[in-house]
């Protein structure tokens, strides 16, 4: 294995970010914005930069760090799926440091302020990590780069100081923990048994012996836990409803990804013939309960910012999806293609899709004072940008052509028909439908009429702040347009066809049924009162009882439990399909 | 040589399961920052009769394993130390210390 | 037997008995305080005499001093550890 | 003999173990984890990683052990309420099952490990002499693996920040916790004043024998901070508030040096983190030399807590 030209990036992408953290924390005050400032625009133009010398090294990067080669030394290693992410976060950062710029300057008259420091210089961090996350080539080293993403988003949430936050960043700190160490354990056993840590060599050499299984389930099942995957989401909801707006969007649009990607990872580059159909088809099985119950659960919150992070919730579960239809029956084992190009797509259009969608419930929320559904009223006439960020976010989320979302959906439904699995298709249907309900929800509340005259913002928002919500919404929307570029993409539906509108309108049609089915409380309904009554005398309590359902699954000890069992489960089935 | 490697690796998966089960009843968040290190304690012996079973070259053990058991103590080190600050300044806001959640939100509806 | 030999083996054996005695104080006394009291007869008389049993064993000067000044670190450290924790059995009250 | 001095270790650990776990009194639990982690350092060495053992003594024991004994001291009023929480019988029972079973899953994985067992040790032995230091661990962390422990250094960083992140904002930019008085001629003052500077002498020892033999930067900061707070116990010194820029300064300038060398090695030794040939010794020692005082800082300040006492 040997260094390609342009492995130096890889260094920087992950160091420039950590330097920066250093200067913004030991300048200062003021000088922390301003670093993170400049740090932003050099960490894009490096994720530029790589994108860039992806071709010259023949589509995957690779740099020794000591110049020692593995196993002893450790490589940094960028193959097509890192050169994805690096560029899409990076332009997810830049979009959250501009909307940051209004929440978190240094007040007049004080040399340095607690939020704004911490923000910066842990905004930087997160990057940093990330970038890690993307580029590591070796599961030890993974670990680290997991643990300092957990130490800084763990602040973030409590940030601003209340009690609620503190105890959600504690039960996110405690359960993430929980998750990195059943990870560090695969590890260790995994190093018994090969003698290295390093990926690449671990894809080769692999076999499905006991030791092998048991720490493939616990690996998995730790960055599960830290990615929230249902049932193991019980520290998401309040975490990042609870954050400030800015944090939020950084730890539901990234700070779940670096997780989700370690997985993708294990699975495809670690384990590939180690995994097995039936275990591929359990990981699916809890995105397709989280997609249902973070939805339905969604679309019950009274309160914005909560419905935005069981939206969370539920697209977590998209993110699983591809697994089964990725897997090869032939070869029996894992293979690149449509689903994993599908199921990257989707993380890269949520990223994007919900730390807008975050930015406007905080946009929301500073404006008004609160962020109620049910008082929405007259929002659209006072904030009309916001409210189009927070529709063509929404319209992105459920999959709408030309999101990248649909295109995604696309290329796992091509996956789903090739390997006969119908049913995966239902789930994202019905997943469509579900975010539907609740974008039409917010949207019919905000666009009512006001209860008592027009609504004022209580307090002005940023003009900057809501054109970079709008600018993150928009990208995830055009994402679809990768239909254009090189395969596999070329392979997808035009966006604009006639047939894909159609599709739309149904979506939208069935979205505001189940809205009305199940809404927790609904704007005045123009026709057809009489009617909604009666279906909701049947749909409410159902909807109830998914809520019910879920506050059982949040208490730690259920949660806890719900760990270790998924780790037996994914054990059984690792054995079971061979 | 490997007899100490195993009996500590099997002396290591007990600790862990000792660990987990605290993790999942203990409602105490000091009790279950006790139990992530005493499950943590046992992963790092389990790394560290690895690291013994792999003793070659005139030394007792693989000094790589080792020396990334030293990186896991210090990562250990630094989660406790932000946990029992997360915790104290909760206690600090609160005088309780439970993470019992918010109230279950009302099942009722319009 | 040497002379030396017995030494060794009496001292020895002496030490560890008040190791013993400072254990079953540990386990057996009601309070942090006379726990704590327990625990120092271990350290300074368990350790010492431990020490100076195995002092005619060691080859050479910097050996010894080695032991010794093991025994004396211990003797500082446990000092002030005791310190410490008797401050803050004061301060929460008698319990545990 | 040492096969039954190994089995009566096992039996201590796991019983302290469960003393850990199972203690009614959560400040008895957490001395328990102290005399855990202390008997955990005699594993080590049996296992041969003396290195290990000073830093499980150091860290692992030490710091933590003190952290959750002080936690546990400020936290016992809560203890009686949060009792009520506990979960029912059937709960337990189930977890107690699960618990078992990884158990057995992991004794099952551990006797299926290959024999023999895969190792880097003759890679090590074989590229150690160009880092020249002797002690492989130290080859490793700060040579083949230097990126782990730069990593080390900002994780501590970042706990760091962390736990300041905590502070009220009145308090911001002061000092951390709540100020220590001792009576200034007794005992504890008297140790304070003769502790430190042996355990100075200790800790540098320990740092510089860490390039050939066991020890090094980690174990040789733990200690520095030790001492650092036991002054700051006895009320002989302060934490300094966090907003002075030559704390700042101190805290990153051990990572500040580690990345300009390993930057430096981009240009003369043709890879970031690379040693020119000749220079591997004295540019580790350092950055050895670098961080020591940036991570004892950090060490120190993470026990201290949160700035609580703003500046006037």
């Amino acid at each position: 294995m040997t260094a390609t030209p342009g492995g130096l990036l890889l260094v920087a992408a992950v160091l420039v970010p950590f330097v920066g953290v250093l200067a913004g924390f030991a300048l200062g005050g003021r000088n922390a914005q301003r670093v993170a400032a400049v740090t932003i625009l050099a960490g894009a133009a490096i994720a530029a930069a790589i994108v860039a010398a992806a071709p010259d090294s023949g589509g995957t990067l690779v740099y020794l760090l000591g110049g020692w080669p593995p196993p002893l030394g450790i490589a940094l290693r960028a193959d097509a799926l890192s050169l994805v992410m690096i560029p899409a976060i990076a332009v997810v950062i830049l979009g959250i440091g501009v909307y940051a710029r209004a929440d978190f300057a240094t007040p007049e008259g004080v040399r340095e302020a607690r939020a704004p420091l911490v923000f910066w210089t842990l905004l930087l961090a997160i990057w940093g990590a990330l970038n890690l996350v993307f580029v590591a080539g070796e599961a030890f080293f993974e670990q680290v780069a997991l643990e300092l993403l957990t130490f800084a988003a763990v602040p973030l949430v409590s940030l601003d100081g209340k009690a609620e936050t503190l105890r959600a960043a504690l039960r996110y700190l405690l359960y993430a923990l929980s998750g990195s160490i059943f990870y560090l354990l695969g590890a260790v056993l995994v190093y018994g048994t090969y003698g290295t840590l390093d990926i690449a060599l671990l894809g080769e050499r692999a076999d499905p012996d006991p030791a092998t299984l048991v720490a493939a389930a616990l690996m998995t099942v730790g960055l599960a836990a830290k990615t929230a995957l249902f049932p193991l989401h019980l520290w998401l909801p309040p975490a990042h409803a609870g954050a400030p707006p800015a944090a939020s969007a950084v730890l539901s649009g990234l700070v779940v990804k670096g997780s989700w990607f370690l997985v993708v990872r294990l699975w495809f580059d670690v384990l590939p013939g180690v995994v097995t159909a039936p275990s591929a088809e359990l990981l699916a099985a809890l995105g397709a309960g989280a997609i249902l119950v973070g939805n339905v659960v969604a679309l019950r919150q009274e309160r914005l910012k909560l419905l935005v992070a069981y939206s969370t919730v539920a697209q977590i579960g998209y993110l699983f999806l591809m697994f089964p239809l990725a897997f090869d029956a032939g070869a029996a084992a894992l293979a690149r293609g449509g689903a994993l190009a599908g199921g990257t797509l989707q993380a890269i259009s949520h990223a994007l899709a919900k730390a807008a969608m975050f930015m406007a419930a905080g946009l929301v929320y500073r404006g008004l004072g609160h962020d109620r559904i049910a008082e929405l009223g007259g929002v659209a006439r006072a904030l009309p940008l916001t409210v189009l960020t927070f529709a063509v976010a929404g319209l992105a989320l459920m999959g709408l052509p030309p999101s990248g979302a649909f295109a995604a959906k696309k290329l796992l439904l091509d996956a789903a028909g090739m390997s006969g699995r119908w049913w995966w298709e239902t789930v994202l249907d019905v997943g469509g439908l579900l975010t539907a309900s609740y974008v039409v929800l917010v949207l019919a509340h905000a666009l009512a009429r006001p209860a008592g005259g027009a609504v004022e913002p209580a307090k002005p928002v940023s003009r900057l702040s809501e054109l970079a919500a709008l600018a993150l919404a928009l990208g995830s929307l055009a994402l679809g347009f990768a239909a254009l570029g090189p395969a596999p993409f070329d392979a997808l539906p035009k966006p604009l066809a006639a047939k894909e509108f159609g599709a739309a309108l149904v979506t939208l049609t069935g979205g505001a049924v189940l809205a009305v089915a199940l809404g927790r409380k609904l704007p005045p309904l123009a026709a057809g009162g009489g009617l909604a009554a009666a279906v909701r005398r049947v749909t409410v309590p159902a909807g109830a009882a998914f809520v019910r359902a879920d506050g059982v699954l949040r208490q730690w000890p259920v949660a806890a439990l719900a760990l270790m069992l998924a780790a037996i489960a994914f054990a059984a089935t690792m054995l079971l399909g061979r | 040589m490997t007899d100490a490697a195993t009996l500590f690796g099997l002396v290591a998966a007990a600790l862990v399961g000792l660990g987990v089960y605290a993790l999942i009843v203990d409602p105490q968040p000091l009790r279950k920052i006790l139990a992530f290190n005493v499950i943590g304690a046992g992963v790092f012996v389990l790394f560290g009769a690895v690291a013994h079973r792999g003793a070659a070259a005139g030394w007792g053990g693989d000094p790589v394993p080792q020396a990334l058991l030293i990186t896991g103590l210090v990562v250990a080190f630094a989660a406790t130390a932000l946990a029992v600050a997360v915790l104290l300044r909760l206690h600090a806001e609160t005088g309780s210390a439970t993470l019992a959640p918010e109230p279950p939100p009302a099942a009722g509806d319009e | 037997m040497s002379l030396a030999d017995l030494f060794t083996v009496v001292a020895v054996s002496a030490g560890a008995f008040f190791f013993l005695a400072g254990s079953v104080g540990l386990l057996r006394f009601p309070d942090a305080l006379a726990r704590l009291h327990a625990l120092t007869k271990a350290d300074n008389l368990g350790l010492g005499l431990v020490v100076l049993g195995l002092l005619p064993r060691v080859d050479g000067l910097l050996g010894a001093l080695k032991l010794v000044a093991i025994w004396a670190l211990v003797l500082l450290a446990s000092g002030a550890v005791s310190q410490l924790v008797a401050r803050v059995a004061r301060r929460t009250g008698p319990r545990a | 003999m040492i096969a039954a001095l190994n089995a009566a270790l096992a039996v201590l650990v796991l019983a302290l173990a469960v003393w850990t776990v199972a203690a009614r009194s959560t400040f008895a639990a957490t001395v328990g984890f102290v005399a855990y982690g202390l008997v955990l350092t005699l594993v080590w060495v049996q296992l041969q990683g003396v290195d290990i053992a000073l830093t499980e003594g150091a860290i692992g024991g030490g710091l933590t052990g003190a952290m959750l004994v002080a936690a546990a001291a400020r936290l016992r009023d809560t203890e009686a309420s949060a009792r009520a929480e506990r979960p029912g019988l059937a709960l337990r029972i189930a977890a107690a099952c699960v618990a078992a079973c990884v158990t057995a899953a992991l004794a099952y994985a551990i006797l299926a490990l290959p024999e023999p067992a895969p190792t880097l040790a003759h890679l090590t032995a074989d590229n150690i002499a160009s880092t020249g230091v002797a002690n492989p661990i130290t080859a490793v962390l700060i040579a083949f693996r230097a990126m782990d422990t730069l990593l080390e250094a900002i994780v501590v960083l970042f706990a760091m920040i962390g736990v300041w992140s905590l502070a009220p904002d009145r308090a911001w930019g002061g000092r951390p916790g709540q100020p220590h008085h001792a009576d200034p001629d007794g005992i504890l003052a008297w140790f304070a004043r003769v502790l430190p500077p042996i355990g100075i002498v200790v800790a540098i020892y320990i740092f510089w024998v860490g390039a050939d033999e066991p020890g090094g930067k980690f174990q040789a900061a733990t200690i520095l901070a030790a001492m650092w707070m036991l002054a700051v116990v006895a009320g002989l010194a302060d934490a300094p508030p966090v907003s002075r820029t030559w704390v700042r300064l101190a805290l990153v300038g051990g990572a500040v040096v580690f990345l300009a060398v390993g930057a430096a090695g981009v240009v003369t030794a043709g890879a970031f983190l690379a040693y020119p040939d000749g220079y591997a010794k004295l540019l580790i020692k350092l950055i050895e030399w670098a961080l020591l005082p940036s991570i004892a800082l950090a060490l120190a300040l993470i026990m201290a807590g949160a700035p609580e006492r703003p500046e006037r």
